[in-house]
């Protein structure tokens, strides 16, 4: 071991590859120092520092979108700077700045620490876009973690809260959970791919290239097959596919909404990311096993996620019951990948689909800031009741932001909807799809309540004054052009695709 | 191409859209109003213009004034691709000319919240034209899911009676109906191989490359199933008479006229050129279906409705029944009756609804039980609606009777036994149709309408209702005295491809 | 006595798992729940740390670090909002908590 | 010799692990985990893994199982676990307890695993240059990810923990 | 000019008139009467022109093109069409002129008249019709204008209940008639009725005795045949000129021209059926003119007995007779069918026409008193009327010499020649006829009047006489068939003559019949206030009644019993089945599996966990394909 050789491993490490999550941490670190350094007065202005620090490496990447890095490995292949990865940091960087918009919202009911709140979603949506780049289950782990414990973090942000607190517990038992079966079968992949004695066996087990190529030589290994499904099973968990979605609706409607909002998009993409390049890249091989366990997961999330959605009166159980529902939609797409018939569109189709997701999602947590009281955990349909009289813009926002998710044309969502039905039917999911339908049909009743408790019902304080309805936070000049840009974006996208639909075609 | 310097049909969909996306935008009500008046004409303008135009027009596979506009989604094979054929052409004329009354009439109803009621009738509208002037399959599709979304919207806020109930309802079962469809057209879309959803490319295709039988066979019972839903093929039709009676009347004459044949134009436009034989093959229990459900089945529910606009929503089912005959029947006559009756039966059922209002703003119900003898204060709205009435009961001279007449003709060669049925109808149609006449306008006036009318008195129809009511019974008599108005273009699109592959009516 | 193989770590690894698990499901005192956990990361540590060895692979004993850093960091982060929680409700029994449902 | 390690070190560590499961009270089963990390940390001794042995012992049980107690004692719970399951539960955990065994059972039977002569094959865990030299090149990356989780692991515990002005925690 | 412009121009005129009234003349009444009389007077003018100009002459033009499906509208104007059309102008023109004064007071003259044009519009165009469709297409519109004119006082419940009923047994009708011009035009691939004809010159015409009998649906639901005739009674709810020309001379008479129209396409079966049901239709409605009281019914029910007559006359079918020349025997088959059918209906619209104009005018006279029990004496305060009436009434019992007597013996011969029991009946229903006109006749004019407006009536003006005096004139003269010019030869040359002792036996009962029943009506009734035969004879008059009511009671079962609950259970299974059933079900089932999925969401972390361990094993079950 020479010095030239620590010199070429070092030399490997690309910094310049990762700038935007770099930027991210610097960002992050210096708010931290920002809060030190300002007086009092001025702190109120270091979420704006971080919302700018978000917009700015935004358009840094978009500047450096074809980067030099563009489909080469990194940090000895650590890294892997693909096309979707790009798609997928764009992805997270727009979800954080969402994520800040909202929190700017919410934090201003509660009496809690702020600029810390901001730091760790900077954290978090670095170790995001790392992860979505991820190309060896090292970095792959260490990311993950760094999301997922943050995350336990900003679900008990509220900590005056017990529903806050109660729901990070949650969150951190089950995800601890999920960790530890992910970890053994990570583990396990490596313990079997890098054994002398078969065929195709790997120093660096961990990498995905050698993984994969481990895989293919050896298609029915029964310690591989159990360290897939481990893996998958974090994975799931992360996504929340049934039947590890239970967690869900408890975390989603104790978390503070901006934190809802981030889990339910940003953690939601990044499992989806890391499933994307597991099973198109790594386990292609082993679709015999894949390929029906996602396709039952696939169908099973579609149906409970709707099913279970259908009788909640709660909004944030709601959405996050019909998260699970878009999980399930999503994995269809997946599965379209995984299936012997690889579909080509469905890598495009998913990134659409999220995107979608992302504009129509945030569009209707933003009216949930909005609607929330200080206790937002307790957020029912009754509070939207007359909302299109009281506040017309809030309620088309929401109108636009549903219809998008439940799948009604013009709007994004249903462009979403209708590549990943594409894929699935060429990658040959056909019963999965007939469910699918199903459930779309379902997911009309309760997205359409929630229209309706809009729209077309009016608002009667109930009989007894202990519960009255939070007051609604008045619309400021950011979360205003915000969630006007999402409504129109939702419209925009599904008149016309424009650049967005040459991802269905990529590779 | 027509000899206008823009496209009159991308026009045609975007005027409406447009003032639409302005109101969103915070158009003064003022402007909002004014405008719209022009912006339901520009469609009919257009349609007038591609009518006068279209025998001279130059075609590709029958389609003129085509233009292809990319939306980015090239690489699948799908875009904005417009165009006008012998069937479409009809319809989209149909689509121009009652969105035309029921916006006349919606700007002059003075509903409540009168701007956002334009609005989501302007977009109706724009769907509405987009779903006929779209050559490409996955367009057409969504124009008609555009224009079905005010549907809901409008039914839920300014519908009457059990309106929440009736825009669930409405909605989850026309979900549903577009729903399988959607799968149907995916399976279409991925199953030819040629993997584009343009219309002119997949028939180019798919006569080369033929789908496969039991291919076809799935795929038309998606679209049967799918599509029957949205026109209300019995027994998928219960959203239907409840919808329609809760909806406000200009979205009531929007979608049981125009957007309603969304689903029967499919079947002719998509599925017959391009699933022959997976028609061929549901023809039997379809027509089956259509004439015992559809016919005679919901034909007796008519005659036991004691709401006037349930009674309309429930003949409207009925009518549909014939649709689907004369699709199983085949051939051109079938088909081409069908078109020529979708025209004709979206004309006649916007006008009931339209007076369905006008007498409701008079007596202040629609329950027929507490009506009567309103002719004696209203002979010239007495007079509107034995006509409407007589038109959809398939009396000549209005249109409804070449479509009905030809499906009967077709249909007679499919299975003499089905004809019979279904002429059958026609006695149960002029029986509910009479009756509710006599029971609005003729006998003598009830003690209930006695005292709504000692609150009001009565006037006879307003021209704000007339004018657009004018438009409606024109058009049915002008297609009912010169039915080539209509048959030449559908002749010319029905003859080339599809006398050659459905056999079996041999060409008749 | 036979050698101990790659196969009897791995069993151990996997039993220590088996255990930490069912620890999780069966005990309601949320620290313990807690130390259940960190017994599924310490036995796949183990079987890391085996099959590194076994395998002649570096990659595995470096990766145990850092999942010893995470088990920290969560334990951290977890013993805290226990602690928190603890405050607000004077409880940390799995079967009480559970103010979140339908 | 080297068996006889392996041996009493796996029976060690699983029936201590056996003892977190089991113990009635939180301060016997911090005291369990202890042990079976040490019994843990043996199998790494065992596997020529002596860095890692260490850094398990100081910093799981040194730290981590510390900080358990610590907050076993803070909390001081006088309740102790209610016990007793009811019977739906008392089935479901038969049937997990038994899912668990099939699932073992089969993974010993079927994942049968050939390896080398483990003495031909290179103790690598034993070099600790080698784990500097890996983790300051190769896992640079991820050892920097680290810091930050760290960092909002610490951040985190303050959040969580810390007195705010004008917040209105009680305790 | 050519004779096709001038069919064209008959054809197109009322409906121009008609078009004119209804977008600008609607509430100037009298302008509108104008129009229409003056068209009227133009249509009957050009029609006597038309058929006294030698010239006949097909022509059509392609209407709709659908596929293969051709419909044209064109002219077939024989000489059956032109005599035809002559009848239609002639008696449409009386009723113009006589209602401008029956009509003067009505605040609706306009709508009035706008459909007495869109009537003649209709009734020309089946006249003219050249095909079947066509045929339809008119045969429809007027259904449609006899709706229309039926429902003229529509405040009034019975109008409207009838108008309704008159439309909707006509459809039913109209139901067999469209199959049978289906069935046609698939089995013979034309529904030209030239084309029919020239193919059944060739021999090469389909025949299926389905298609005939389809067709007859038709004319018994137009000609009001049993058992479609409960319409035509009820129909005199309409103003009393329209029922004389559309319930009793032109449109009911439309069946008979249909039939004589498609008589290529006969089969004997076929014919049989016609030609019982014209029986039997006759005499019934023969039985039932006896105890009606309104002077309107009793002339509806004479309109349907005397419908059964022709139409038993075209169920009769064709003769042959044998005629020796020289050596040589000739076999002549003449159409005696459709020639006496067509003679029949031809005198009959005359006399019919004027008795309903007559009746219409002691209406008016009596201020639109309709009970005969109520009228009476009106001879001398209506002399004119009285006359004219009378020479109907003469007409329609076949008094000698008068019109009807000619057309209802070539009907009787036809019978006696062609079947006995057809023969016996309808001789008896001659019988009734002579009884009942004469009842009605004693009833109105003789006596005493009965009531006040009987003893104040007055006779009408000049409009109300002039077309009685026409018509009377018509009754009187149209049983020869020498009067008529030679134009309509192809009608006429076959209406069977008896000859020899034939003639003597027919001349004979036809007397015979005539006298005896016109002498029971004349002797048997008195001048009362109440129905002699319900006086004297209760049981009897109770009976016909109820014969009478059988089939409106029957109907009237059925709608309200049987279709209508049928109709609410076929709603109330949609209701409660369909939509409540299936769908809400459906819709609760998924509630409750929402319901069950929300259970379980228990909140406790313990529960969750488990939900991790049997996920992993399902999931590993699912992969691997145990599952």
């Amino acid at each position: 071991m020479t010095l030239e050789a620590v010199k070429l491993a070092a030399e490997a490490n690309q910094w310049g590859a990762i700038f935007p999550e770099l930027l991210l941490a610097c960002l992050a670190l210096a708010l931290l120092a920002l809060e030190i350094v300002l007086p009092k007065k001025l702190h109120a202005y270091i979420p704006d520092v971080a919302l700018a620090g978000l917009v700015g490496t935004l358009g840094g990447l978009f500047v450096n979108f074809q980067s030099a890095t563009l489909g080469k490995e990194s940090f000895n292949g650590l890294l892997l700077h693909s096309p979707g990865g790009q798609v997928m940091r764009v992805f997270f960087l727009l979800t954080a700045i969402l994520v800040c918009i909202l929190a700017r919202i919410s934090l201003a009911k509660q009496k809690v620490p702020r600029i810390e709140f901001y730091h760790l979603v900077l954290i978090i949506t670095g170790a995001m876009m790392l992860l979505a780049q991820s190309n060896h289950f090292v970095m792959f782990f260490v990311a993950l973690e760094t999301v997922t414990i943050g995350f336990y973090i900003l679900v008990s942000y509220f900590r005056t809260k017990t529903a806050s607190l109660e729901a990070g517990l949650k969150y951190l038992v089950m995800g601890a959970l999920s960790s530890g079966m992910l970890l053994f079968g990570i583990v396990l992949l490596y313990g079997v791919a890098g054994n002398p004695t078969l065929p195709g066996h790997s120093a660096s087990a961990m990498h995905y290239p050698a993984l994969a190529q481990f895989l293919v030589a050896n298609p029915h290994n029964f310690l591989a097959g159990v360290g897939i499904v481990l893996v998958l099973v974090g994975v799931a968990f992360k996504i929340g596919a049934f039947p590890f979605q239970i967690w869900v609706p408890d975390v989603y409607q104790g978390a503070p909404t901006p934190v809802t909002a981030f889990l339910a998009v940003g953690s939601k993409a990044a499992g989806f990311a890391v499933l994307l390049v597991l099973t198109r890249d790594v386990f292609a091989s082993y679709d015999w096993l894949v390929t029906p366990a996602l396709t039952a997961m696939a169908a099973a999330t579609i149906l409970f996620g709707n099913i279970a959605a259908l009788t909640q009166h709660n909004v944030k159980r709601l959405i996050g019951l019909s998260g699970v529902s878009h999980a399930g939609f999503l994995l269809l797409g997946v599965v379209a990948l995984a299936g012997p018939v690889a579909s080509v569109s469905a890598t495009g189709a998913i990134y659409f689909y999220l995107f979608a997701y992302l504009i129509a999602s945030f569009a209707v947590f933003g009216v949930m800031a909005h609607i929330g009281g200080a206790d937002d955990s307790d957020q029912t349909l009754d509070h939207y009741a007359g909302l299109a009289k009281e506040n017309p813009f809030l309620a088309t926002i929401l109108a636009i932001g549903l219809g998008s998710l439940a799948g009604i044309p013009p709007l994004a969502g249903f462009m979403g909807k209708f590549f990943v039905f594409i894929a699935a039917f060429e990658g040959g999911a056909r019963w999965t799809l007939a469910l699918a339908v199903v459930g779309v049909v379902i997911s009309i009743y309760y997205y359409f309540g929630w229209i309706k408790a809009a729209f077309f019902e009016q608002w009667t304080p109930p009989a007894d004054t202990a519960a009255p309805r939070p007051s609604r936070t008045p619309v400021n000049l950011v979360s205003g052009i915000a969630l006007g840009c999402l409504a129109l974006a939702s419209i925009f996208i599904g008149f016309y695709q424009g650049p967005l639909g040459h991802w269905l075609t990529m590779k | 191409m027509s000899p206008l310097p823009f496209d009159p049909l991308l026009v045609s969909i975007a005027a409406p859209l447009a003032l639409a996306l302005a109101i969103a935008l915070g158009l003064p009500k003022r402007w909002s109003v004014m405008l719209a008046y022009g912006a339901f004409a520009i469609p009919v303008l257009m349609a007038l213009h591609v009518w006068w135009h279209f025998g001279d027009a130059a075609k590709d596979h029958g389609y003129a004034f085509l233009t292809r506009y990319s939306t980015g989604l090239d690489g699948l094979g799908i875009g904005l691709k417009l165009g006008l054929n012998g069937i479409s052409l009809p319809l989209f004329v149909l689509a121009a000319l009652v969105g035309f009354a029921a916006g006349l009439y919606a700007i002059q109803s003075g509903a409540e919240r009168l701007k956002i009621y334009l609005m989501l009738l302007l977009v109706m509208q724009g769907g509405l034209m987009g779903v006929f002037a779209s050559v490409d399959i996955f367009f057409f599709y969504f124009f008609h899911e555009l224009a079905l979304i005010p549907t809901f919207i409008m039914v839920g806020i300014w519908g009457g009676r059990d309106r929440s109930y009736a825009a669930m309802k409405l909605t989850i079962y026309l979900t549903l109906g577009a729903m399988v469809s959607l799968l149907g057209l995916i399976m279409l879309y991925v199953k030819s191989g040629a993997h584009t959803f343009d219309l002119i490319a997949l028939r180019d295709h798919l006569a080369a490359h033929p789908l496969a039988a039991t291919v076809q066979n799935n795929i038309a019972g998606l679209l049967l199933f799918g599509l029957g839903v949205l026109v209300s093929l019995w027994p998928l039709h219960t959203w239907a008479p409840l919808g329609y009676g809760a909806a406000p009347s200009s979205a009531a004459m929007l979608h049981a006229g125009v957007l309603k044949k969304f689903g029967v134009y499919g079947l002719i436009q998509v599925a017959l050129p391009l699933l022959p034989d997976g028609l061929a093959y549901w023809a039997h229990p379809l027509a089956w279906l259509a004439v015992i459900g559809n016919v005679l089945i919901v034909g007796l529910i008519t005659i036991a409705q004691r709401d006037l606009k349930q009674m309309i929503g429930y003949s409207s089912v009925m009518h549909m029944g014939y649709a689907f005959l004369g699709i199983a029947a085949g051939g051109i006559i079938g088909p081409g009756g069908v078109v020529f009756l979708m025209v004709a039966h979206g004309l006649s059922v916007a006008l009931l609804f339209l007076l369905a209002t006008a007498i409701y703003h008079r007596t202040q119900t629609f329950a027929l039980d507490e009506m009567g003898g309103l002719a004696q204060k209203t002979p010239v709205l007495a007079a509107f609606f034995v006509a409407a009435t007589l038109a959809s009961i398939g009396l000549p001279g209005f249109a409804n009777f070449w479509g009905e007449l030809a499906i009967f003709v077709a249909l007679w060669k499919f299975s003499p036994l089905i004809t019979a049925l279904a002429v059958a109808g026609v006695v149960i149609s002029a029986v509910y149709g009479l009756r509710s006449a006599a029971r609005v306008f003729f006998g003598p006036s009830t003690a209930g309408l006695a005292m709504v009318t000692a609150a009001h008195p009565p006037v006879d129809i307003t021209w704000k209702e007339r004018f657009p009511a004018l438009i409606l019974l024109a058009a049915l008599l002008f297609i009912g005295f010169w039915p080539k108005s209509l048959t030449t273009p559908i002749n010319a699109a029905l003859t080339p491809q599809i006398s050659a592959k459905i056999g079996n009516a041999t060409g008749r | 006595m036979t050698s101990a193989t790659l196969d009897h770590y791995v069993l151990i690894s996997a039993l220590l798992f088996a255990i930490g698990l069912f620890g999780v499901l069966l005990r309601r005192n949320t620290l313990v729940v807690f130390m259940c956990l960190e017994l599924m990361l310490v036995a796949s540590t183990l079987a890391l740390v085996a099959f590194s060895r076994f395998n002649g692979t570096m990659d595995g004993n470096v990766f145990v670090f850092f999942i010893l850093t995470v088990a920290a960091a969560e334990v951290a982060v977890g013993l805290a909002i226990i602690v928190a929680l603890f405050r607000k409700r004077q409880t940390i029994q799995l079967n009480e908590l559970n103010s979140l449902k339908n | 010799m080297a068996n006889f390690l392996f041996y009493a070190f796996a029976f060690f560590t699983v029936a201590t692990a056996a003892g977190v499961v089991a113990s009635k009270n939180a301060v016997n089963a911090a005291m369990c985990l202890l042990l079976s990390l040490v019994g843990v940390a043996g199998l790494f001794v065992a596997l020529n893994a002596y860095l890692l042995a260490f850094l398990l012992l100081l910093v799981y049980a040194g730290a981590i199982v510390a900080l358990f107690l610590f907050i076993v004692m803070l909390l001081d719970m006088k309740e102790t676990e209610s016990r007793g399951f009811g019977k739906l539960s008392l089935a479901a955990i038969i049937l997990a307890a038994g899912l668990l065994v099939t699932g073992l059972s089969t993974l010993v039977t079927r994942g049968h695993l050939d390896t080398g002569n483990p003495a031909l094959t290179p103790a690598l865990g034993t070099d600790i240059k080698l784990y500097s030299y890996q983790l300051f090149t190769t896992y640079l990356l991820p050892v920097q990810v680290m810091g930050f989780l760290l960092l909002i692991a610490m951040l985190g515990v303050i959040v969580l923990s810390k007195r705010w002005e004008g917040s209105d925690d009680v305790t | 000019m050519t004779m096709l412009s001038h069919a064209i121009f008959v054809l197109i005129l009322p409906l121009v008139s008609a078009a004119i009234i209804a977008l600008f003349l609607r509430r100037s009444g009298g302008a509108a009467a104008a129009v229409s009389t003056l068209t009227a007077a133009a249509i009957a003018v050009i029609s006597v022109i038309l058929a006294l100009h030698n010239e006949r002459f097909t022509a059509s033009t392609e209407w709709m093109r659908l596929g293969g499906l051709v419909i044209s509208l064109g002219f077939k104007f024989d000489d059956l069409a032109a005599l035809m059309l002559v009848i239609v102008g002639i008696v449409g023109l009386c009723v113009h002129v006589f209602s401008l004064g029956y009509m003067h007071d009505d605040p609706a003259k306009g709508r009035y008249f706008g459909g007495l044009s869109i009537f003649m519009f209709s009734m020309l165009g089946i006249v003219f019709a050249d095909n079947l469709f066509m045929m339809f297409i008119f045969w429809e519109l007027v259904g449609f204008s006899s709706y229309v004119l039926i429902n003229h006082w529509h405040e009034k419940q019975s109008a409207s209940d009838a108008s309704k009923k008159a439309f909707i047994a006509n459809r039913v009708g109209d139901f067999g008639f469209l199959l049978g011009i289906v069935m046609c035009y698939w089995l013979n691939g034309t529904v030209s009725l030239t084309e029919l004809a020239a193919k059944g010159e060739a021999h090469t015409l389909v025949f299926s005795t389905l298609i005939p009998l389809f067709l007859f649906c038709g004319a018994v639901g137009k000609s009001a045949q049993l058992p479609l005739h409960v319409w035509l009674p009820d129909a005199m709810e309409g103003p009393t000129p329209v029922s004389a020309l559309i319930h009793a001379a032109t449109m009911v008479a439309a069946g008979i021209y249909m039939l004589c129209r498609i008589n290529v396409l006969m089969v004997p079966a076929a014919l049989d059926v016609i030609m019982w049901t014209g029986t039997a239709t006759a005499l019934y409605a023969a039985l039932c003119a006896i105890t009606q009281s309104d002077i309107k019914k009793v002339l509806a029910y004479s309109t349907l007995s005397q419908l059964g007559f022709m139409v038993a006359a075209f169920g009769l079918g064709s003769l042959s007779s044998t005629h020796l020349h020289g050596t040589e025997a000739h076999t002549v088959v003449i159409a005696a069918g459709v020639g006496a059918a067509m003679f029949h209906l031809t005198t009959h619209a005359f006399f019919k026409a004027l008795m309903f104009l007559g009746s219409g005018s002691v209406i008016h006279g009596c201020h639109h008193e309709q009970d005969i029990f109520k009228m009476g004496g009106l001879r001398t305060r209506m002399p004119l009327t009285f006359w004219t009436f009378t020479i109907g009434v003469a007409a329609i019992i076949g008094f000698p010499y008068l019109a009807g007597f000619f057309s209802k013996d070539a009907i009787l011969y036809l019978a006696f020649e062609k079947n006995s029991a057809v023969f016996a009946l309808l001789a008896l229903t001659a019988v009734l006829t002579s009884l009942y006109m004469v009842r009605l006749w004693k009833l109105t004019f003789l006596g005493a009047p009965r009531s006040d407006h009987a003893s104040h009536a007055h006779e009408g003006g000049l409009t109300l006489t002039l077309p009685l005096v026409l018509l009377a004139v018509l009754s009187l003269v149209a049983g020869y068939t020498a009067f008529y010019p030679n134009v309509f030869s192809g009608v006429f040359e076959h209406i069977p003559e008896a000859h020899g002792s034939d003639h003597t036996i027919i001349f004979i009962t036809s007397l015979g019949v005539m006298a005896v029943g016109a002498s029971i009506g004349y002797f048997f009734y008195k001048s009362t206030p109440t129905d002699t035969l319900a006086d004297k004879v209760p049981g009897l008059f109770a009976a016909l009644s109820a014969f009478r009511n059988s089939f409106d009671g029957a109907y009237d079962y059925y709608v309200a019993k049987i279709q209508q609950r049928f109709a609410l259970f076929v709603n109330f299974f949609e209701q409660i089945f369909l939509a409540g059933l299936i769908v809400r079900g459906l819709a609760g089932f998924v509630g409750l599996c929402g319901l069950g999925a929300r259970a379980l969401h228990v909140g406790n972390l313990n529960a969750y966990v488990y939900w991790f361990l049997f996920g992993l094993v399902a999931l590993w079950l699912f992969a691997t394909g145990v599952l």
